[in-house]
């Protein structure tokens, strides 16, 4: 039983690790902040959410469950408000995007 | 009524939280939680917006799609950074729900699922950026919006 | 000798850092950046301290049931938890202090203030004319 | 910034709970990580959040400044207290093992009361230290 | 395993440094910044389990809390002038 | 309760000032806040004379704070060195208290004067703790909490002279470093031996003899304190702190703030670090000795080209310290005796000179300075008359303070060093006379427009004790005498 | 062992490294964001050494509340650093000359890690036993904190009551300044 739940760990961690790894490729890599923006998240959401997945399978049921699931609900809760506030103030500071237009834009 | 609510929330997660239940921590938890909801209360905190209860019987449903889509997202966003295919694009999309929290969730939504972010919002219209057409054709299709609007359960 | 030097290599660090940090203190014309470099400065002192009380294989001093476990030393902990409110205290009074010095003078570098300063002193000496100045106002 | 919706949202979501966790993170000092000085900052933060998105008055509003200058104050009474408490009882300043009635369950409820007063007043002081900054002026005075 | 995870975090912390460091504008800077707290609260909660003393995620909570509202003292910052004003 | 009272006396000399602080933050009343404040440091003075009785009869008051028995604990020392500086830090400060009253109105906001009062008392309170305390780091805190009230008390100044600003900054700045680099010191210490109990830490470092580390520690606490004690090339911090202050906060610097510290150093050369006797000799010969023969004549040569009054006391001041370290350096029981006396009839010169001068300025509303004082001798006699006799009495003639602090560190030196010293220490005094004789010399021979219409006799209480106490220790100096030979018998005992 | 060692050895040379960038940079918004990404490494390297309750403090005191008083206090400053004109020579031969001495001093310091140096085997060991028997209470550094060094702990907070009051006292009333400050020089006016 714990074997398999240590193997569920090792990919969720194998996942987590690539999802960030590639997150913060992305945010080097990528041409401006607003794409840089999507990379963040990638980080933030799948990189979070299967670390939290893989120690949660360590746990068992536990009031460290508890304290890892609040982690993971603050982190999916502030994130978008984080990278929609960065989005939205550098929109404010007349950052345009780059790439095409679709539509009326505000 | 509502106060009650949060009262009762906030005491589960001191419960879910402590672990020491003696009378000593339990009262203080009571008590902090009490003066929790009075502060809430005085900074006039406590209304649909600070205590969204209205969706919570739909909630559960939303979060398993919600986490399917960002799934997905996220493995196309690798995709993508890995590629280098970068063709980034900006539109705006109409939200068709009623109330503020609603469409905080939707544009929240919008902003989790890695690709797509919601730039700026002006009542109920988003501008929205995609990383790539397709995450943007994903938002233009408006199945998370129509997602939201039921979760919302107001129509 | 490699685990010797290893064994502290982590002083060393933390002595440059401290170096930095005071290099920011006295070397920079900058008030604010006097600051920052105060910051740094004790912070690194902190790790000075925090590293004196790790011990390999040691735990955090937070007693668990089991029995044989080593837990490092508490007290250099105790004396960086008093440390650090202590250097906040410090740096939010530098802070307020540098916000008056902006205003009264419109400046926060060391050598505009001082000059300043000195034209008042040798106003204040030969004439009395700035203080007769400012008591007009 | 309440004029952006997202923000107010989550603002208003989030306050309750972390004033739950500071008070948390202060009365679970004993058995974890944490104590009067963590607690204080964490519900300082709920409060500096709350300014910072509804603006420095409203702040103010919630959390009146003569309030805080008395709390600021009361802290430190009730730590010093507990120490002169324990001085008129007849033992040593903050001795507190005669707090109860065995040295045990004194030195718990003098652990329980100094945290409080340190929490209370780190809190305050943090409170005030975010008004004085944010809200200073300023003036130029020539 | 736990190991593992710390060293893709510190890989991934080393990335993130260099966009702070090289960041254009500072949004980018603060996109960043908020990007290594994320990991950094991965990583503490990797290590408590790696030292065998998962019970300190207050740590990681707080850690994120600061985070939060960093970022967002920061962008009022940018968008009022002061941390003060109520626009 | 008055067994408590005995009992906890140590302690209840920090407390009092420290709980009326948060006391008096409170009362917005302008007359109440100063009354408290005076209430509470009344006290403390009382207790100090009462702790100076117990100490007689035990002559060495360990108190564990917490009942942890001390190297577990913090403790409590007083002896009958220690007394010295609470007996002058909680006088001083009573006085001061008194004169302030009027003073302070004057110079700071009104809305701000109770904060200005409970700063007051916690820079008192922080002195206190850092004298009596025996640990290590507990003396770091008290060092902070007397350093950041005095910074905040020096800035506010600015109400007067935004010049205040930038010298409480730097004040603040220059403090933090030295009370960081003494932090450093403590923390190679304890990684050394694993205490804090200064009793405990010189008992544990007696086997580590020419420890690299042992020798930095003792550095980095050393210049970390002289820093706050302004000792020579480290003073640059002080006049300008002193010069800029509200009037009442320059009198309670000047008198109180770097005799604290110069204590510290005595404890720290003899009493921490006695078992390390080489090291000691060393630093006394190679370090302090010169920085004080060098301190002395640059802080005189100093305010003789200054003219700005409070400066130039100020500079003055610089010079003082140097000759009180000069006396810890020679190193014998009679010349740290004469540091000791000399530490406290410095207090009381400088605490009258700067009442005096701070009065005259608070007549004319003007920066004292050396133009502003033309003839202003005759307009205010009492003031004056004052001022004359205890700058006789910094310059060292016969009949006054001065003379006797001056007397015994000139036999000391003689009796140990030879003659060269004590005529270095003659020719400095002199040339204290040239600046002491400017002053004197404008304010009584050259003419001045009329300013003052009537003195004010509120503040001349303490003037008049302070100028008495500079006549009475000249006269009958055999308590100051006893006092300071006991501390000195008790810092280095039979070693020398 | 060894890979703690590595985890150490990677936290401080990103401290390093932004303590570097700190030194080179002239923008006061950069600064203030490096110094809360150092205070939050920092935090890091503490739960690292073990020292779990300091991690707390530091991640929420240094890093939160200072960068947060930073950037209040920022938003009316100068928002660049002027490069200075005076040479640095002497501030940079001082700072090696006391890191030299620090290094030189290191090598006589115990070596870190060891649980034979006198720092655990002195006083320590009482705390980590007084904890339970005498206080009942699991985490030592709150039974230091509070109850054996309990008097530190008052100091600090009368340190942190100290700054509040000093920092009320030299900003709050700014906003009423100007009516207020005129009348204090009125007086003086009448009076000379």
């Amino acid at each position: 039983m714990e074997l398999i739940l240590d193997i569920f760990t090792g990919i969720c961690f194998f996942i987590g690790s690539l999802s960030i790894i590639i997150g913060a490729c992305g945010l080097i890599k990528l041409p401006d902040v607003f794409s840089r923006i999507h990379a963040a998240g990638m980080i933030d959401t799948g990189g979070t959410a299967f670390f939290i997945l893989g120690m949660i399978f360590q746990t068992g049921w536990s009031l460290i469950t508890v304290k890892l699931i609040l982690i993971g609900v603050f982190i999916f809760f502030t994130s978008p408000v984080t990278s929609h506030v960065t989005a939205n103030l550098a929109r404010q500071k007349n950052i345009l995007p780059l790439g095409k237009k679709i539509g009326k834009i505000l | 009524m509502k106060s009650l609510i949060l009262f009762f929330i906030l005491i589960t997660l001191w419960l879910l939280m402590s672990g020491h239940y003696s009378v000593l921590i339990i009262s203080l938890g009571i008590f902090s939680c009490a003066f929790c909801v009075y502060v809430a209360k005085r900074g006039k905190l406590i209304d649909d917006e600070g205590l969204p209860i209205f969706f919570i019987p739909r909630l559960l449903n939303y979060l398993i799609w919600l986490f399917k889509e960002i799934l997905k997202s996220n493995l196309s966003t690798a995709k993508v950074i890995i590629n280098g295919k970068v063709e980034p694009e900006t539109f705006t999309v109409k939200a068709s729900q009623v109330t503020d929290v609603a469409k905080v969730i939707y544009a929240n939504s919008i902003t989790l699922t890695p690709g797509t972010v919601t730039t700026k919002m002006q009542k109920d219209i988003f501008e929205v950026h995609a990383l790539n057409s397709d995450f943007g054709n994903d938002v233009r299709t408006n199945e998370m919006d129509n997602k939201v609007t039921w979760l919302e359960g107001k129509k | 000798m490699i685990s010797s030097t290893i064994g502290i290599w982590n002083y060393w660090i933390v002595f440059c850092l401290m170096m930095i940090g005071l290099f920011l203190v006295i070397g920079r014309k900058n008030f604010l950046k006097k600051i920052v470099g105060l910051a740094i400065f004790q912070t690194s002192v902190f790790l000075l301290y925090i590293t004196f009380g790790k011990i390999k294989g040691g735990t955090p001093p937070i007693l668990n049931e089991s029995i044989d476990t080593i837990y490092s030393n508490p007290l250099p902990h105790v004396l960086i938890l008093t440390a650090i409110v202590v250097g906040v205290a410090t740096t939010a009074l530098g802070l307020s202090l540098v916000l008056r010095i902006n205003s009264e003078y419109g400046s926060i570098e060391e050598d505009d203030v001082s000059a300043q300063d000195l034209v008042d002193y040798h106003d204040d000496i030969e004439t009395g004319k700035n203080f007769d100045l400012k008591f007009k106002k | 910034m309440h004029n952006n919706p997202i923000l107010r949202i989550s603002t208003k979501i989030l306050f309750a709970p972390i004033i739950l966790f500071g008070l948390y993170v202060q009365f679970h000092g004993d058995f974890g990580p944490g104590g009067g000085f963590q607690a204080g900052v964490i519900v300082a933060s709920a409060f500096i959040l709350y300014s910072l998105v509804f603006g420095i008055e409203a702040g103010k509003k919630l959390f009146p400044t003569n309030v805080n200058l008395i709390l600021l104050a009361l802290g430190g009474i009730v730590y010093g207290g507990v120490g002169i408490v324990s001085m008129i009882l007849g033992d040593e300043f903050l001795a507190y093992n005669i707090l109860g009635s065995s040295p045990q369950s004194g030195q718990h409820i003098g652990i329980l009361l100094v945290e409080f007063g340190v929490g209370l007043t780190v809190s305050n002081v943090m409170i005030a230290l975010f008004n004085a900054f944010a809200g200073y002026d300023k003036v130029k005075e020539k | 395993m736990f190991l593992a995870g710390l060293i893709a975090c510190a890989i991934t912390g080393i990335l993130i440094l260099v966009r702070i460091i090289l960041g254009k504008t500072t949004f980018d800077r603060i996109l960043a910044v908020n990007s290594l707290g994320t990991v950094i609260v991965i990583g503490i909660s990797l290590h408590g389990f790696y030292s065998s003393r998962p019970e300190f995620l207050d740590i990681a909570i707080v850690y994120a809390l600061i985070n939060f509202i960093g970022t967002v003292a920061v962008l009022k910052l940018f968008s009022t002038g002061s941390l003060g004003g109520d626009k | 309760m008055i067994d408590i009272l005995i009992k906890n006396l140590p302690i209840i000399v920090v407390l009092c000032p420290l709980m009326m602080s948060l006391f008096v933050v409170l009362i917005p009343n302008i007359f109440f806040s100063w009354a408290l404040t005076t209430l509470s440091t009344f006290l403390t003075f009382l207790f100090s004379i009462l702790l100076y009785q117990e100490i007689q009869i035990h002559s060495h008051i360990s108190y564990a704070l917490g009942k942890w028995i001390p190297p577990i604990g913090i403790e409590y020392i007083i002896d009958k060195v220690a007394i010295i500086p609470i007996i002058i830090i909680s006088g001083i400060s009573f006085l001061a208290t008194i004169f302030a009253y009027k003073i302070m109105p004057e110079e700071i906001e009104k809305k701000s004067i109770s904060k200005v009062y409970s700063l007051w008392l916690l820079a008192i309170a922080g002195l206190l703790g850092l004298v009596t305390t025996g640990d290590a780091f507990n003396l770091f805190v008290f060092l902070e909490i007397s350093s950041l009230a005095s910074v905040a008390l020096v800035a506010m100044g600015a109400h007067k002279d935004k010049q205040a600003l930038v010298a409480a900054y730097n004040y603040l700045i220059i403090g933090a470093v030295g009370a960081t680099l003494y932090v450093i010191g403590v923390g190679l210490l304890y990684g050394l031996t694993g205490t804090l109990n200064m009793a405990d830490l010189t008992n544990r470092i007696a086997d580590l003899n020419n420890n690299r580390a042992l020798i930095a520690g003792f550095g980095f606490m050393i210049v970390g304190i002289m820093v706050k004690a302004a000792v020579f090339p480290l003073h640059i911090w002080l006049p300008r702190a002193y010069a800029y202050a509200p009037s009442a906060v320059s009198v309670l610097l000047a008198a109180t703030a770097t005799k604290a510290s110069l204590y510290i150093i005595a404890r720290i050369l003899f009493s921490i670090f006695e078992n390390s006797e080489n090291l000691i000799n060393n630093t006394l010969l190679f370090v302090i000795l010169p920085l004080s023969l060098l301190a002395m004549f640059a802080g005189t040569i100093m305010a003789i080209y200054e003219k700005d009054i409070k400066r130039l006391l100020a500079h003055s001041s610089v010079a003082q310290i140097g000759y009180i370290t000069l006396a810890f350096a020679i190193g014998t029981k009679a010349s740290i005796a004469a540091g000791f006396i000399h530490m406290f009839n410095h207090a009381i010169i400088k605490g009258g000179l700067f009442i005096a001068i701070t009065s005259i300025g608070f007549y004319i509303k003007r920066r004292v300075t050396i133009n502003n004082l033309s003839g202003l001798g005759r307009e205010m006699p009492i003031t004056f008359f004052c001022f004359v006799l205890c700058s006789l009495s910094l310059a060292g003639l016969p009949l006054t303070a001065g003379f006797i602090s001056k007397l015994y560190l000139i036999k000391a030196s003689i009796s140990s060093d030879g003659i060269w010293l004590a005529i270095l220490i003659l020719i400095s005094s002199a040339l204290s006379v040239v600046y002491l004789w400017k002053i004197i010399e404008v304010m009584w021979m050259r003419e001045g427009k009329k300013i003052v219409k009537k003195e004010n006799p509120t503040i001349y209480i303490s003037l008049i004790i302070i100028t008495f106490l500079n006549i009475y220790f000249g006269l009958d100096a055999s308590l100051v005498v006893n006092g300071s030979f006991d501390a000195a018998d008790r810092l280095i005992g039979d070693l020398k | 062992m060894i890979s703690e060692l590595l985890i150490n050895a990677f936290l401080v040379t990103i401290m390093l490294s932004i303590a570097i960038a700190l030194i080179k940079t002239r923008t006061v918004i950069f600064t203030v964001i490096l110094t809360s990404a150092y205070s939050l490494v920092a935090a890091l390297m503490f739960i690292t050494l073990d020292a779990v309750d300091v991690a707390f403090t530091e991640a929420s005191v240094g890093a939160g509340i200072s960068t947060i008083l930073f950037l209040a206090a920022m938003a009316y400053l100068p928002q660049t650093e002027e490069e200075s004109i005076s040479s640095e020579f002497i501030p940079v031969l001082s700072c090696i000359i006391l890191g030299g001495i620090l290094i030189w001093c290191s090598f006589d310091l115990p070596e870190i890690g060891q649980l034979t140096a006198p720092i655990h085997q002195h006083v320590a060991p009482e705390y980590i036993k007084g904890s339970k028997e005498d206080i009942g209470i699991p985490n030592i550094v709150t039974s230091v904190l509070a109850s054996y060094r309990g008097y530190d702990t008052f100091g600090e907070t009368i340190v942190v009551f100290t700054a509040g009051v000093a920092v009320l006292a030299l900003l709050e009333k700014k906003n009423t300044t100007k009516k207020n400050k005129s009348q204090p020089k009125q007086k003086i006016r009448k009076n000379a």
